[in-house]
């Protein structure tokens, strides 16, 4: 594995916790993002993600120095998947360990919202009667998914 | 020579992921309107370019040999 | 496993994780509090952990029905374990599923500040000169752990 | 009978982690002070009351059977 990476292959985010914890860090917060089956009343079938893999890693891989910048001492490990995904799978895993718990919260939230507006990732919503790239969703009411 | 990328749906709309064109010395806000004239529609994407996998202003210049990237509005998480 | 209890056994994070996970969660945290080495400049060798055990695990279960009721569709799992815990090891786990991260994110973290006032449960620190149980920690200056 | 249960730092301060006494019909009031008479320093412990398993009130009443448990502040997680 690699800390920021793009994978095809299932994620076991178990891993990205365990590289991230040292002697140091009394707190991991670990994120799984699902493909969740309902959004705003449509049912999702599948979804499919894309991704302009070299630059998206080169940015999971900002995120984490931007963390490791604002909140000195955390550490972060990030990977999102690509690929057809059903519903439960894991799409991405962020983990964040910190020497104290504040930190690690704030700083695992703080990468999964840098994700959404950097990170050159696609995601195609497919319903039964149809499918859609999903893009800029900060602009929709109620944001976007998860 | 510049190689460029589409993805999501401009690689839809393109019909294509990536294709060579000769526009070294051109900005990025000449790009746009290059891709504008041979892909109608691509201009209300919202799109931004990368060069080289970085975001790009509309000002900097296309070298030869250069990877441009036309991105969507990103839709990961 | 149950969805709260006290353990004496290492602690497994991904089970409690896989329970909270249904088909409509989008997103879940995981919270791994972890014994570290160092806290206001000692150094800990290892900590023990006691609990009044029937009460803390109603406490937990406690502490999930006060998140469905303030994060509707948020779902908990939480597990703390105690005896004798090295550096490293995880002293509590909180898991929390929710349709979006908002919620699981602050759930999760009231889940933690719960936790640390309502749930009998005590930790003795043990340094290379000396032992202490650790006590009303929210007064310290700074917190106290993670 | 009442029985009676010490953790942490108290069951370190009196000795045990369990007791029997006859405090039934007692408050949990008069049950500190009773606890302080036979185990001075108790009172400092900024201890609270639980009676089975639930976190009482000074002015609850025991009841024959019941389980009282003192409480130092906790520190978990």
């Amino acid at each position: 594995m690699k800390a920021f990476e793009v994978v095809t292959e299932p994620i076991n985010p178990q891993i990205y916790a365990d590289f991230v914890l040292r002697p140091e860090a009394g707190a991991v917060t670990l994120f799984t993002g699902h493909v969740r089956e309902w959004t705003k009343g449509v049912r999702t079938l599948y979804l499919a993600y894309e991704a302009y893999v070299p630059m998206a890693e080169k940015k999971l891989a900002q995120i984490g120095r931007e963390i490791e910048e604002k909140w000195p001492g955390a550490q972060a490990a990030i990977a999102h998947r690509i690929g057809e995904l059903q519903i439960s799978d894991i799409a991405v895993v962020i983990a964040v360990s910190s020497p104290h718990r504040k930190a690690a919260y704030e700083a695992n939230e703080y990468a999964i919202e840098r994700i959404k507006e950097i990170v050159p990732i696609w995601k195609k919503e497919i319903w039964e009667d149809g499918e859609e790239w999903i893009g800029d969703q900060k602009k929709k009411p109620e944001g976007g998914n998860q | 020579m510049i190689t460029l990328h589409y993805f999501a749906g401009l690689r839809e709309l393109t019909g294509t992921s990536q294709e060579q064109a000769d526009l070294a010395g051109k900005t990025v806000e000449e790009l746009m309107e290059w891709a504008a004239d041979k892909y109608p529609g691509i201009e209300r994407a919202s799109a931004r370019v990368a060069i080289n996998e970085e975001y790009a202003l509309p000002a900097d210049v296309l070298e030869d040999g250069d990877a441009a990237a036309f991105i969507p509005p990103v839709s990961g998480g």
